[in-house]
């Protein structure tokens, strides 16, 4: 807790800084995505407002504002509301708690006739202890906004594409977490700072050092895989995007939702798809991280100081994210959508299977090089 | 591996064999169950081995490994674990009952092939084996009284295996029900041993019991041990209980094998040896186990000579050998009747299998008249049955001699014995020579009699592997408890390796020393009636095959007397059984009907009343119920909170 | 310790506030939803203890699985208006206030009479951490409670295929009544 | 005389929100004809009970309560798991999950 009204806020200051990121990167992420996919199919995207199309979003965004209001008929109309914001939330509290950059500290300082400090500022919305745990239970709730939808539209096809959507996200629930076990087992830790402090420098194994950072990815490859797929699986994105299957359910859960609220929806998706590249990086690419070739953390802090440091490092993560992101775009446009009981058999009897195996074979692995 | 691994792997492999055979019962893969039973045996007999080899290399006077498991009843000042021991006495029978039993799988496999329900009959067979284990590894008698009473059960469902015949199901019914008989002796005898001693651990037992020696009738430990003895009868088969062994032939030969000739049937025989500190507290009781035991060998042993079924010749043999070990305990000839008791396994199973093979081959012709001159057909068959039948008659330097001689030297010597058992001893076993004689003579020699559509043919090798192996044995197997006196003669002075293994372990019985001259014309004796009696039925049923007729016309009443086993059954039903049916019928027509059943209805009748004026309070509502849970809480919480 | 009790105060609030919610709301799927938020409510209450781990796996399994499941169900069935939301009866119905009445005032009653209770205040417990909990509470799962851990993923195992057997059943006697 | 301290938080206070929750639940199985609102109502119930494990574990230093309140989760999925799929039979048969409608069991 705050110590004192400094702290408090910067605290705050720093939970909305990192709100309003997930929702500023949306604008963006949007033009990637609609400048990617025209260019992976070879036409030309929008490129008529601003410079390569830049402005579009901010058209977009004043269309979505100004459209009217569309309200099903029936006795439902909190829940049709609530059910736009409530997809927010577990993106943003998940996003929070990921650690961007090294924390800083800053130094005694006077203001105001008064002496402050030291401080020490994670540059990240909160610290929880048990972190990923914390994440996956988040996380977990952003079935229900699906559901609220489903139901407050009123609609066949909202219902269906909102039971289609939360039986998805839990069935692939399961191998998500199963997934991540290995690389808990080896870094032993639920937090993400110790993990990602613990992918550091060069690999070594054995007493050998090797040419390959030291990234969770090369630990876990099939965990890697196994989560990619089931991180895809939960943003509801192609190919797992049955629960808006245009050609099936019309647009799904937002069927009948329209401007503003149908942008939230679109804020929660990319939010979730922030937060899972977020998780990709830290777990398996050693997060804010430099290669060992390149200089590290302390070695940044000592030649620019611990502000610059925590920048350059930030942006170190947030180039690995947007890597992560654009290749969710690519893959969207790339493969095309499965067939309900194809996904209900690769979750179930693919995916899970696989997850156990890799968890037995890391812990017996794991309890073998220990002891 | 810690000794309780092994005991548990000992144990268990059976167990495991019967769970799994079990639950596939329908099968009819007789291979693989086949296999299962006989590895589960295999793996138990190399436990036996492993656990008798390190008592071998523990110090003699303190030779016994325990285990207990856990705590079983604890009640007041009785307090019942369920542990094993293996000391020497019973490192004897696990050998046995894991070898022999081996063996005897071995041979099943072969012999049940073309049956119905092969998985269910070694799941029993495996059964059987695990509690007979529990019963001569139990550390106490009730852990025992488990095993005995599993044992039992398992050799009623053997027995009645092919239930379908009324026959045999109800031979199976036959030993079940005679066995109760011995089985509540057996639980009376545990109650007056835990009043006298207030314990049911044998070592605590056998350490106590000396104390009180030499006690006179009426006192609970005279008592308990005249009931344990009735146990022991009903088990092992010693008049006037002996009734159902005969029919337990109704199962299958493996069976009567394993169960009915080498080791279920000796459990009362082991019981009296574990007990035998205070056995010999009651001396009176000892005499009368003796006489019993010498009766039993004499009568059994001559209805043998009459039977014309295989196996009831077989089985009539086993009792009156059954017979013989108890004479030997009761005359306090506790190592010897261990020794008979395993050579008896060897050779009895070895018969027993052999008569198995037998009848295998001639498809299931029981009736020796109907056979003869089998010897070409079967040769592994005729060689080894020969080798149990050396032993058997106690030809040295065969098995049986050298156990049968012991017990009886200490019948006519030791301080508990008398002449006149050693003279029923003997001629006993001129009997038994007679007999067995007869049945190698019809069976294997002379002329074939074998119906023409017969075509009798060796067994395969699963079959002939245990006879061959169990004939080795019916050699060899009474070496290691070569006599003093036969010792001191010998090439090299091979000891008395199994008095030496039991020194400890029984109880000393005093025997005149510097008697040899006494032992060798009794030895001589007893060799010279067997060898006589053996020739007599070579030359009766072999050279002059008319002989028996003759007599049997000249005895026509006493032969009548022994043809038909005395009447026993006959008299059995008539005197006993169907007064207390009627009885019992009278007690139901009269008794029952009129006041208990009344009383029922009574009750019941008011329980209706009472019932339907509160029938109300269940209408049915989920909610309702957990209004009244939700009361019963809220009173309860009252209760202990308000 | 102002921020602990305003923290408590707000927790408590929201959690009997929603819990009412799944007593009173006559639809059910509104009820679910109110369950929902309750247990994320007793996901805080959680972390505020500092069973950090226990509130997640809460969140995830509780809030996460298990109630969407039960939202699901419900959406399954779409009953149209729930007839007879709440048992009638004007008996039976008091005596079950009555019950709740007489658990809940016997034990509000006791915790705040009790003496022994009231020794451990919230000055007593500080040391542990959120992470030093969860490694204990693994090592008591897996030596101490490994047992019934154990029955308890047979028990799973059975549950899995019991609900989805039953959920199978066909016809039956009642089936067109 | 009662003295209750409303500013200090202690392990009271949780034992009396667990007290609340937890009748509230009991109302809810008593008072609510929906079988799955019923389900829901014993879900609370389990809740209350697992914050008196927490509040006691937390307040004696001891991790043997966050043990159980484990168990009780484990349990408390696979009572839902079953009892939705009675629910879902049920639901298959009658076309209804009133419990007022299942009385077939009067005595």
């Amino acid at each position: 807790m705050g110590a004192d009204l400094f702290e408090i806020g910067v605290n705050t200051a720093k939970l909305l800084v990192i709100f309003l990121m997930m929702v500023q990167i949306v604008p963006l992420l949007v033009w990637v995505e609609r400048r990617g996919s025209a260019y992976i199919q070879n036409r030309f995207g929008p490129n008529r407002v601003g410079p390569l199309g830049l402005t579009q979003l901010l058209a977009d965004a004043v269309k979505f504002i100004f459209k009217e209001e569309f309200i099903p008929d029936k006795n439902r109309r909190f829940i049709f509301y609530a059910a736009p914001v409530v997809a927010l939330i577990p993106g943003a509290l998940a996003f929070a708690a990921i650690p961007l950059s090294i924390p800083i500290s800053v130094e005694t300082f006077e203001l105001f006739g008064q002496s402050w400090g030291p401080y020490t500022f994670l540059f990240q919305g909160y610290e929880v202890g048990i972190g990923i745990v914390f994440v996956l239970g988040v996380s977990s709730l952003g079935a229900y906004a699906l559901l609220m939808a489903g139901y407050g539209s009123s609609n066949k096809y909202s219902m269906f594409g909102a039971l289609r959507a939360s039986a998805q996200m839990i069935s692939y629930e399961l191998a998500l977490g199963l997934s991540l076990v290995g690389i808990l087992l080896i870094f032993n830790t639920f937090d993400f700072q110790q993990i990602i402090d613990a992918q550091k420098g060069q690999m070594v194994i054995a007493g050998n050092a090797l040419p390959l950072p030291n990234w969770g990815i090369f630990y876990q490859p099939i965990g890697f895989i196994l989560f990619v797929i089931a991180v895809f699986a939960e943003t509801n994105r192609l190919p797992f995007d049955l629960p808006e299957a245009e050609s099936e359910l019309v647009a799904g859960y937002h069927t009948e939702y329209g401007g503003i609220k149908m942008n939230m929806f679109y804020i929660g998706e990319y939010g979730h798809m922030l937060v899972a590249s977020g998780l990709m990086v830290t777990f398996y690419f050693g997060g804010y991280n430099l290669p060992w070739f390149l200089p590290q953390a302390e070695e940044l802090i000592a030649s620019y100081g611990n502000v610059m440091a925590a920048v350059i490092l930030h942006l170190v993560f947030l180039a690995k994210v947007g890597l992560f992101l654009w290749i969710f775009v690519w893959v969207r446009w790339t493969i095309p959508r499965f067939r309900y009981d194809q996904l209900m058999d690769l979750g179930w009897k693919t995916m899970l299977p696989w997850a156990l195996a890799n968890t037995i074979i890391t812990a017996i692995v794991v309890f073998w090089m220990r002891s | 591996m810690s000794n309780e691994l092994l005991f548990a792997i000992l144990l268990q492999a059976p167990l495991v064999g019967f769970v799994i055979n079990g639950v596939r019962f329908q099968s009819k893969d007789y291979k693989f169950a086949g296999i299962l039973a006989c590895s589960a045996m295999a793996i138990s007999f190399a436990c036996s081995v492993i656990l008798s080899s390190r008592l071998l290399s523990m110090d003699p006077a303190n030779r016994h490994i325990t285990s207990t498991l856990f705590d079983w009843i604890s009640a007041g000042s009785f307090n019942a674990e369920v542990g094993f021991t293996v000391d020497a006495i019973s490192a004897i029978m696990i050998l046995v009952i894991t070898g022999v039993g081996f063996l005897i799988h071995l041979f099943s496999v072969g012999y049940i092939s073309h049956d119905e329900r092969p998985s269910k009959y070694f799941a029993y067979l495996n059964f059987f084996v695990f509690n007979m284990l529990l019963l001569v590894l139990g550390d106490n008698l009730l852990v025992m009284f488990v095993g005995w009473e599993g044992v039992g059960l398992c050799s009623y469902l053997l027995i009645g295996f092919w239930f379908t015949d009324r026959e045999k199901a109800a031979a199976g019914m036959k030993a079940f029900i005679t066995n109760r008989i011995g089985d509540a002796g057996f639980l009376l005898g545990i109650f007056f041993l835990f009043m006298e001693f207030g314990t049911v651990n044998f070592q605590d037992l056998n350490a106590l019991a000396p104390a009180a020696s030499l006690l006179s009738w009426g006192e609970p430990l005279v008592l308990a041990c005249l009931f344990l003895f009735i146990g022991a009868c009903g088990k092992s088969a010693q008049i006037p209980l002996y009734v159902w062994l005969p029919d337990a032939m109704a199962g299958p030969t493996p069976v009567s094998a394993l169960i009915h000739a080498a080791t279920m049937v000796t459990a009362g025989v082991y019981m009296i040896v574990r007990l035998n500190s205070v056995f010999m507290a009651a001396p009176d009781v000892m005499m009368i186990i003796a006489c019993v035991g010498a009766a039993t060998a004499l009568i059994a042993a001559s209805i043998g000579v009459c039977q014309n079924d295989i196996k009831k010749v077989l089985a009539y043999s086993t009792v009156s050998q059954l017979g013989y070990m108890f004479l030997g305990v009761g005359v306090g000839a506790f190592m010897p009747a261990m020794f008979h008791l395993m050579t008896h396994a060897f050779f009895k199973a070895l018969m027993f299998l052999g008569s198995g093979s037998v009848i295998h081959a001639m498809h299931e012709e029981q009736d020796i008249r109907k056979m003869g001159g089998l010897k070409k057909a079967l040769p592994i068959t005729s060689f080894t049955f020969t080798l149990g039948w050396l032993a058997i008659i106690g030809i040295p330097p065969f098995a049986g001699f050298f156990s049968k001689d012991e017990i009886l030297w200490y019948s006519f010597a030791s301080d508990r014995g008398a002449p006149f058992l050693w003279v029923i001893g003997v001629i006993a076993a001129g009997l038994t020579a007679f007999y067995m004689t007869r049945l190698m003579a019809l069976t294997f020699w002379g002329k074939s009699r074998v119906p023409a559509d017969v075509h009798p043919h060796e067994s395969p090798a699963t079959m002939t592997i245990p006879l061959i192996v169990l004939g080795v044995l019916s050699v060899v197997g009474g070496w290691i408890g070569i006599p003093h006196v036969i010792g001191a003669v010998l090439p090299g002075h091979p000891p008395n390796l199994l008095e030496g293994w039991l020194h400890y372990s029984v109880a000393k019985i005093t025997l005149p020393q510097d008697a040899h001259v006494m032992e060798w014309i009794l030895m001589g004796v007893s060799l010279s009636v067997a060898g006589l009696s053996a020739i007599f039925a070579y030359d009766s049923y072999v050279r002059n095959p008319d002989r028996p007729e003759r007599l049997a016309k000249r005895y026509s009443r006493l032969h009548n007397l022994v043809y038909n086993k005395y009447f026993v059954d006959e008299i059995y039903f008539g005197r006993i059984i169907n007064p207390l049916i009627e009885a019992s019928k009278g007690l139901w027509v009269y008794i029952d009907v009129n006041f208990i059943d009344k009383a029922t209805y009574q009750a019941s009748g008011f329980v209706k009343s009472l019932g339907s004026s509160v029938r109300t309070l269940q209408n049915g509502n989920l909610q309702t119920y957990a209004l009244y849970i939700a009361l019963g809480a809220a009173i309860a919480l009252s209760f202990i909170m308000g | 310790m102002a921020g602990d009790s305003i923290l408590f105060y707000a927790l408590s609030f929201l959690i009997i506030y929603f819990a009412l919610g799944v007593l009173m709301n006559p639809n059910p799927i509104k009820a679910a939803f109110n369950l929902v938020l309750a247990m994320v409510g007793v996901a805080g209450v959680f972390f505020h203890l500092q069973s950090g781990f226990l509130g997640g796996v809460q969140l995830a399994v509780y809030a996460g699985a298990v109630m969407v499941l039960f939202v699901m169900v419900l959406m399954i069935f779409d009953l149209k208006k729930e007839r007879d939301a709440f048992s009638q009866g004007f008996l039976g119905n008091i005596g079950k206030l009555l019950a709740a009445g007489i658990v809940v005032s016997l034990v509000i009653n006791n915790v705040i009479l009790s003496s022994d209770l009231q020794l451990a205040t919230s000055n007593a417990a500080k040391a542990e951490s959120g992470r030093d909990t969860t490694k204990i509470l693994a090592d008591l799962i897996f030596t101490e409670y490994v047992f019934a851990f154990e029955v308890l993923g047979i028990l799973l195992l059975l549950v899995a295929i019991g609900a989805v057997s039953i959920s199978r059943i066909k016809g039956g006697t009642h089936a067109d009544s | 005389m009662l003295t209750v301290d409303f500013v200090n938080i202690g392990l009271n206070h949780y034992l009396i929100l667990s007290a609340i929750v937890f009748v509230i639940g009991m109302l809810t199985v008593l008072l609510r004809r929906n079988l799955i609102v019923m389900l829901m109502g014993i879900e609370l119930m389990l809740n209350a009970v697992n914050i008196t494990f927490v509040a006691f574990s937390h307040y004696n230093q001891l991790v043997n309560g966050q043990v159980m309140v484990f168990f009780v989760m484990t349990i408390a999925a696979a009572e839902a798991g079953v009892g939705l799929a009675i629910c879902v039979s049920i639901f298959k048969r009658f076309k209804e999950v009133n419990i007022s409608l299942f009385e077939n069991l009067r005595g």
